[in-house]
């Protein structure tokens, strides 16, 4: 029968204080099937798994349950262990007499009965454990990076710095995302398109880098190491292998009046443009919905205009497949919808302006040249209202959570402004300032002290129009008085949000995303960069809402975790996968709904005829991330998850 | 011409043109009141089709025998809308191909029967016809009396009657829905329901089919009327179908293409713990 | 009482082949211990047990000319066997029996023996096999044709080889085609092929035929064209047991309870029973 | 002249007999169905029952029987052996035909081996029988060669009086003329008439089905394959029926302890069969409703002389999808010869 060794650990004092160890070890020595049991007060320390190694060598152990901590904090160290005494690693078991059981209890005895029955359940579950060998799956060592934000950018370089290769999508016309539309960064004021640019030119220009942008991925299938991706080339009408990005078709275009989406409407821009004037490629794109020769099938002056025919009314959209073993989603974020603040009268007055707008209006290329002036006037404003949190950590409004970015950046609205207009007065809304970043309180220190910055703190209830100016009424909260302030301009902070298809992404590529459509993480601390899913990356504001040094640092780290996925040719991966019964799987396909990892395909069972005789479930293991949704779905219990076989776990429960 | 008269001779035409190779029906049972199923392969069998409103067996369990449907053929069987409702949860769950199911569709109005149009399952929507559908007043006169008692009143009244099973598995065997090739209750490793009629056991087998069929129950009541200890077991299946209606608005069996309410992941699940 | 069992202490275990392992066992008490010795006859079975986990029937393994263990061999597959195969020397495990009936030997004596296994059906053949070798006296000419599918799926490595050796038995041994290894020295091909070919004599021989139902219907034919009848040709049946003393209803093939009447009958014997009840 | 047991003094009856040692069991209802219970007084009996719904086979070979109680130690396993009870039971009101269903499984369970279970009860049981009054469309003891007024497998016999005020009673064992010496001040002399025997139809011709069975081509008939086509293989007329006694022996329990138990099991399941192998030799519902006919009319006969059926009817009466042993043999009477 089985020979289990079990080993007490004391943690220090943070089991043996709780738990009578003593007693825990006399009750292990007296189950059925324990061959040694032993306690050390600290098991995890190297002379506590030399322990464990001699006792397996010396007692020919067939199954080893450490009663210690968490199998987060030392499952790994004790498998080692077990496998360095030659013991199959899969045949260890950590009964959690910390977490779940001294650190939660202060009654003593309670905790001793509960500690043994903990472990004795681990025993009876390692007596039905199976020898597991890792699953070796192949790896294609190219990258793909699904956004071409700085997020995306930094990501993409990193991994092709490495040598490896990669794709990088961007759905825009022009990688460079919302950094390229910001005037200065906070906290040291350079300017954004100044540093954005280099790096924009760079991943073009990368020989391990395929740039493809005004492109979308379709369909992703597969599983880590071993992805499918199809990503769309929407038609630009312009050849990008011709096009020297000479401007003279954006010159000669007769629709001039389109309302530019880089500059937040600002701007105007023509039917075939570039976003912007650095962007990358430098190639532009024909909006089939306004060109005039698409609507009325006149014009073609763009065609005529091109030296060297670029122009391609006839291009098509198309479909290309590649193969890839990683993928980094970087799908950046949007802007909250204003209009959810009719209070604050965002439509209705032209001067009621976004960050966003701001940012527009600051930028030296922005369409005011870098002069702030009003939208409605074009005059330049005395005073500007900005309002902090409109948007964000309002739960009426569908945002709890803090959108990050907004004091540091209405901060430095503040102070943009009065650089540029000396004797401005920029008053401020805020409920707190959260300035926690190296430089950053500085920095909104500097708005208040230096360049005048006057915070109010309180919430504004309205904002209307009054002789020509825009009066907000609010209150302050620190003076417990209703305040008014007539001003020319009111610049809301307006939420981060997830990009309007996020969810619907999440879901094609099978990732997962919380109630706002921020995608998820494996584990926020510790594995922050990681998704549930095998072999998908995050980095971004994707994730949450962040500023570009953490975009930037994310993204260096996921790429990070491409890399060491890249650096071997097999990737070995935990035996914790299901496997189905195909004698008695029923093909109700329920598990193939009910896996999150859409790992459950349908498999034909044929005679040696080739007839098909009946559909089965079947497992892929690359894709199978071991979750167990499957086995407690199957009505037949057709399916088994290993290292967590219905057997075992049975066991485990009948010896509570 | 009766409904049955017209039946017999639909069904003797669907045999003799060889569309269908089997039709499934009623016929005289051993007593005056009772009718048994009845399979005519032959246009002669046909004639033998009774259909009055002793026809209450639901015969839709005949169509997931095993093998039956294998050679791609089509079966031709009279059902009420209990049945095509359990015809739906079957082609939703894979077990059925809806172009090999050929329906002789009925209802019973107390002691009337009409004739259901159309044949094949798409003809038949019942949405909304099943939510609002109740059990009959007797079955839901006991369940309301059930639903007053006080959780250790309802346990005894469970007790005794679960304590008078005797794992025949006539409920299981009856049922559309049962059609795994082997029942958890065969499982033996590890051994999740004890094989023993014990009332304990017995508490384990009826509430694992509850929960198996919790969602996925036609409500013919099939179970109910073969349990031959009595145990009103229709009562439990129309608990869990409320439940899964109120949590889930989901009700099993208005069309073929429901995908199983307990069993189908959603991304934006509330509980993240699993992607 | 009637299914209680005698516990039986692990003597030893031998792996014999991929999942099949032997255990040797001994009676903890004396009592048990008589009466196995007055009761058993070679061909016999019994239910051997894990209390928690159920019994599972098989053959005694070991002749009855050894009377101080019990040796089986199984096949791990289901509940039972599974925890079986992990019994160490040492531990407890139950045996009820022995059941059934036996091979009527001393009727063999004076005669040929042809001893015909497949794969895991070597166990209750060499039951056989043995109670006649530890009196060889008693019997002529001794022929096993054993076959299996793989060389790995061999059973009884060691006696095969002291088997072998012997100058008074004649060992043909093979594997399917495709089973051998690249030092296998014996025959390749199916057991039936290669009983014809070695074409053992019909002449006063009684020929003991155990294997899975494929290959005890295919040997048939090739005995019957050796010329064997099938009063001459002894099996066992193994059927899905219980009780193991004709109550429980399982076993039965026709009117035949396989438990009380087998498991050992003649081919003729066979032949008589509804065969698609087999 | 015969004795007589009036109906009012039924309570002193079942007082006498609880004195003398005995529980007293009869045909109860409770919890909408009737089975065979322990009674304390007249009134707790259910007369008005053609046949309980339940057989008085769940008393002699209950469903679940614990054969033995074990305990897992650290250095060894802890076994006992459990015996049924010893208590003495009368079982008052049995039907004929369930009477008779004993009868018939004693040589099965004491061929060879005895089995404790069965007999212990047995020898500590009086079944005290009562002639039918009534019989339904199900009944069909006289097509297997009984009788509403069969003393088989009875103790006592007692004979309804036509007037309904008691019934007529004898001893047919010695067990029976023992209990009735348990109460005879009870006991009257009288010479009053009895009800009428029903009268029950043969529904087939029994020697016919014997012959047609017995016939070794009739093994492989596609008569088989018809007539269960509706059979859904559950167990409810084996399990209902007074003579089947298929069981199955599982150990039941959790780390430390459990019980060795004989579970009532069924031919009609699919997996009663199964090898381990996988092979199935009865993997199809007609080769099983083959076997069950086959054991009941050639099998069990073959071997122990009687047919394995008293003819209760429960098969039928209970089949969910109204099949049955009768119309079965019906059939084969019917078959052209």
């Amino acid at each position: 029968m089985a020979k289990i060794g079990v080993f007490v650990c004391h943690c220090g004092e943070n089991i043996a204080s709780m738990v009578d160890t003593g007693t825990l070890v006399k009750a292990m020595s007296d189950h059925p099937g324990v061959a040694i049991c032993n306690e050390y007060k600290y098991f995890c320390s190297d002379p506590g798994q030399e322990t464990v190694k001699r006792a397996i060598r010396e007692h020919n152990l067939t199954g080893v349950v450490v009663a210690a901590c968490s199998p987060r904090m030392h499952e790994t160290t004790f498998r080692k262990a077990c496998a360095e005494a030659g013991l199959n690693p899969y045949m260890l078991e950590l009964a959690n007499i910390r977490e779940q059981c001294s650190w939660v209890h202060s009654e003593k005895n309670q905790a001793t009965s509960k500690a043994i029955e903990i472990t004795r359940s681990l025993v009876e579950k390692v007596k039905r454990n199976n020898e597991l060998k890792p699953i070796s799956v192949p790896v294609t060592r190219r990258a793909l990076v699904i956004g071409g934000g700085i997020a995306g950018i930094q990501a993409a370089l990193d991994i092709a710095g490495a040598g490896r290769e990669v794709v990088l999508v961007e759905r825009e016309p022009s990688i460079g995302g919302h950094m390229s539309q910001l005037s200065e960064t906070f906290p040291t004021l350079d300017c954004s398109q100044c540093i954005l640019t280099p790096r924009m030119v760079e991943a073009i220009q990368h020989p391990k880098i395929t740039v493809m942008t005004y492109s979308e991925v379709e369909e992703v299938e597969g599983y880590i190491g071993n992805f499918t991706a199809k990503i769309r080339k929407k038609a630009r009408y312009v050849d990008m292998s011709k096009c020297t990005g000479c401007g003279d078709c954006i010159q000669k275009c007769p629709v001039k009046k389109i309302p530019s989406e880089f500059e937040c409407g600002l701007g105007k821009r023509t039917a075939i443009y570039t976003p912007f004037a650095q962007a990358v490629p430098n190639v532009p794109v024909i909006d089939k919905s306004r060109c005039t020769y698409f609507k009325n099938g006149k014009c073609k002056i763009c065609e005529k205009s091109c030296q060297i025919d670029a122009i391609d009314f006839e291009q098509q959209e198309s479909v290309e497949t590649f193969e890839f073993g990683a993928i980094v989603v970087a799908t950046g974020f949007q802007i909250q919808d204003t209009s959810v603040y009719g209070e604050y009268g965002y439509g209705k007055y032209k001067d009621v302006i976004t960050g966003l707008h701001f940012e527009r209006l600051a930028s030296a290329s922005g369409p005011t040249a870098g002069k702030i002036q009003r939208p409605s006037d074009g005059k330049e404003p005395e005073t500007v209202v900005f309002i902090q949190c409109a948007g964000s950590r309002d739960p009426s409004k569908g945002v709890k959570y803090c959108s990050k970015i907004c004091c540091m950046y209405t901060a430095k609205h503040a102070m943009l402004y009065t650089h540029k207009h000396h004797g401005s007065n920029s008053k401020i809304f805020y409920m707190d300032i959260r300035a926690a970043g190296k430089g950053y309180d500085e920095f909104t220190r500097r708005a208040i002290e230096e360049d005048g910055a006057d915070y109010l703190r309180g919430r504004v209830s309205k904002v209307f129009e009054e002789n020509g100016k825009l009066i907000v009424r609010g209150v302050d909260t620190l003076l417990g008085k209703p305040v008014e302030v007539a001003a020319d301009m009111v610049v809301l902070a307006t939420a981060m949000t997830p990009q309007p298809d996020a969810k619907q992404f999440a879901k094609r590529i099978g990732i997962g995303y919380d109630e706002y459509g921020f995608y998820n993480e494996a584990h926020l601390k510790l594995r922050p960069v990681e998704t549930a899913k095998a072999g998908i990356y995050l980095c971004g504001a994707c994730q949450s809402p962040k500023d570009i040094p953490d975009s930037v640092a994310q993204a260096s780290a996921a790429a990070a975790k491409v890399l060491g996925l890249f650096s071997r040719e097999q990737l070995e991966r935990e035996p914790v996968v299901a496997a189905v019964g195909e004698t008695t799987c029923a093909g109700c396909w329920g598990c193939v709904y009910a896996c999150p990892y859409n790992a459950i395909e349908k498999k034909d069972i044929t005679d040696r005829n080739g007839n098909l005789i009946k559909q089965v479930a079947s497992v892929n293991p690359g894709l199978c991330q071991g979750c167990g949704t499957c086995v407690t779905f199957c009505r037949s219990n057709s399916i088994d998850l290993a290292g967590f076989t219905e057997k075992q776990i049975f066991a485990e429960v009948m010896a509570l | 011409m009766g409904i049955q008269e017209q039946y017999r001779s639909e069904a003797a035409a669907l045999l003799s043109s060889g569309e269908v190779k089997l039709v499934i029906g009623f016929g005289e049972g051993s007593t005056a009141d009772r009718r048994r199923p009845l399979f005519a392969r032959t246009p002669e069998e046909a004639q033998k089709f009774v259909l009055d409103a002793a026809c209450i067996a639901n015969l839709s369990t005949y169509l997931v025998t095993e093998g039956l449907l294998s050679d791609g053929k089509k079966v031709a069987v009279f059902l009420k809308p209990d049945g095509i409702r359990s015809v739906n949860i079957l082609i939703s769950e894979a077990q059925l191909k809806p172009d090999q199911v050929v329906i002789l569709g009925y209802a019973i109005d107390k002691a009337e029967i009409t004739a259901l149009e159309g044949r094949n399952i798409s003809d038949f929507s019942l949405g909304e016809e099943i939510r609002s559908h109740t059990p009959p007043p007797h079955i839901l006169q006991e369940a309301e009396r059930i639903e007053e008692m006080n959780p250790a009143e309802r346990f005894e009244f469970w007790k005794a009657h679960f304590s008078k099973c005797i794992k025949c598995y006539a409920c299981r065997q009856v049922c559309p829905m049962c059609y795994c090739r082997r029942c958890i209750v065969d499982v033996n490793q590890p051994q999740w329901v004890s094989t023993s009629s014990h009332t304990l056991g017995n508490f384990e087998w009826n509430i694992v089919r509850a929960f198996h069929l919790a969602g996925r129950c036609a409500a013919c009541g099939a179970c109910d009327r073969a349990c031959p200890v009595n145990i009103p077991l229709r009562l439990v299946n129309y608990r869990m179908g409320k439940e899964v209606i109120d949590a889930f608005d989901y009700c099993a069996g208005e069309n073929s293409s429901q995908k199983p309410v307990l069993a189908s992941f959603k991304q934006d699940d509330p509980e993240t713990f699993i992607l | 009482m009637i299914y209680s069992p005698f516990p039986m202490r692990v003597v030893s275990k031998r792996a014999e082949a991929p999942g099949v392992n032997t255990l040797k066992l001994e009676f903890v008490k004396e009592e048990d211990h008589e009466f196995f010795k007055q009761n058993y006859k070679t061909g016999m079975f019994g239910l051997y047990g894990i209390f928690g986990e159920g019994e599972s029937t098989f053959c005694v393994a070991s002749p009855e000319t050894r009377k101080d263990y019990i040796e089986c061999t199984f096949r791990q597959s289901g509940r039972v066997t599974s925890t079986l195969a992990n019994v160490d020397a040492g531990d407890i495990v139950t045996f009820r029996g022995p059941y059934g009936n036996r091979f009527p030997i001393e009727q063999f004596e004076g005669k040929n023996l042809l001893f015909i296994a497949g794969g895991i059906a070597l166990p209750p053949t060499r039951s056989v096999i043995w109670s006649c070798l530890d009196q060889r006296e008693k019997y002529k000419d001794v022929t096993i044709v054993y076959g299996a599918r793989t060389v790995a799926d061999l059973v009884y490595k060691d006696e095969l080889d002291e088997w072998k050796k012997r100058d008074d038995v004649r060992l043909v041994l093979t594997v399917d085609p495709g089973g051998e290894t690249p030092d296998w020295q014996d025959h390749v091909g199916f057991v039936p092929t290669v009983l014809e070919q070695a074409a053992p004599s019909p002449e006063n021989t009684i020929a003991v035929l155990c294997g899975p139902p494929i290959m005890i219907k295919f040997t048939l034919v090739a005995l019957q064209k050796l010329g064997f009848t099938a009063e001459n040709v002894y099996t066992t049946l193994e059927n899905r047991m219980k009780c193991g003393v004709g109550k429980c209803g399982r076993c039965n093939v026709g009117s035949v309870y396989i438990c009380k009447e087998g498991p050992v009958f003649t081919a003729a014997e066979v032949q008589a029973m509804p065969q698609a009840d087999l | 002249m015969t004795r007589i047991l009036l109906r009012n003094k039924l309570d002193d009856c079942i007082a006498a007999w609880q004195k003398a040692g005995f529980s007293v069991f009869a045909p109860v209802r409770q919890h909408e169905m009737s089975s065979f219970g322990e009674v304390q007084k007249a009134s707790d009996m259910a007369f008005d029952l053609v046949l309980p719904e339940r057989t008085i086979k769940d008393h002699f070979f209950p469903q679940t029987e614990p054969l033995i109680k074990y305990k897992i130690g650290k250095q060894q396993i802890d076994s006992e052996t459990m015996t049924p009870p010893d208590r003495k039971r009368v079982f008052f009101g049995v039907r004929p035909c369930d009477a008779s269903g004993l009868a018939i499984d004693d040589p099965l369970f004491g061929w060879d081996y005895k089995d404790d279970y069965w007999f212990r009860r047995r020898d500590n049981s009086v079944i005290v029988t009562i002639v039918c009054t009534e019989a339904d469309d199900f009944c069909m003891c006289t097509s297997v060669k009984l009788s509403p007024e069969s003393d088989k497998g009875a103790d006592v016999m007692l004979r309804p009086l036509a007037n309904g005020a008691g019934w007529q009673v004898e001893a047919v064992s010695e067990r029976g003329t023992a209990l009735l010496e348990t109460i005879p001040s009870l006991l009257q002399e009288n010479s009053e008439p009895t009800a009428p025997v029903p009268q029950v139809a043969e529904k087939f011709d029994l020697e016919k089905v014997m012959e047609w069975l017995a016939s070794k081509e009739n093994f492989e008939s596609q008569f088989w394959k018809d007539i269960s086509l509706r059979c859904v293989g559950c167990g409810s007329c084996t399990f209902l029926c007074p003579t089947c006694h298929c069981f199955d022996i599982q150990d039941e329990g959790d780390t430390y302890a459990g019980i060795r138990r004989k579970n009532w099991d069924s031919c009609s399941f699919s997996l009663f069969t199964m090898h381990t192998s996988g092979h199935n030799p009865r993997n199809t519902q007609s080769t099983r409703w083959r076997q069950r006919i086959m054991h009941k009319f050639n099998y069990y006969r073959g071997k122990f002389g009687v047919n394995s059926c008293s003819g209760c009817g429960r098969c039928t009466r209970q089949c969910p999808v109204d099949m049955g042993i009768t119309e079965t043999l019906q059939a084969i009477s019917n078959l052209p010869r």
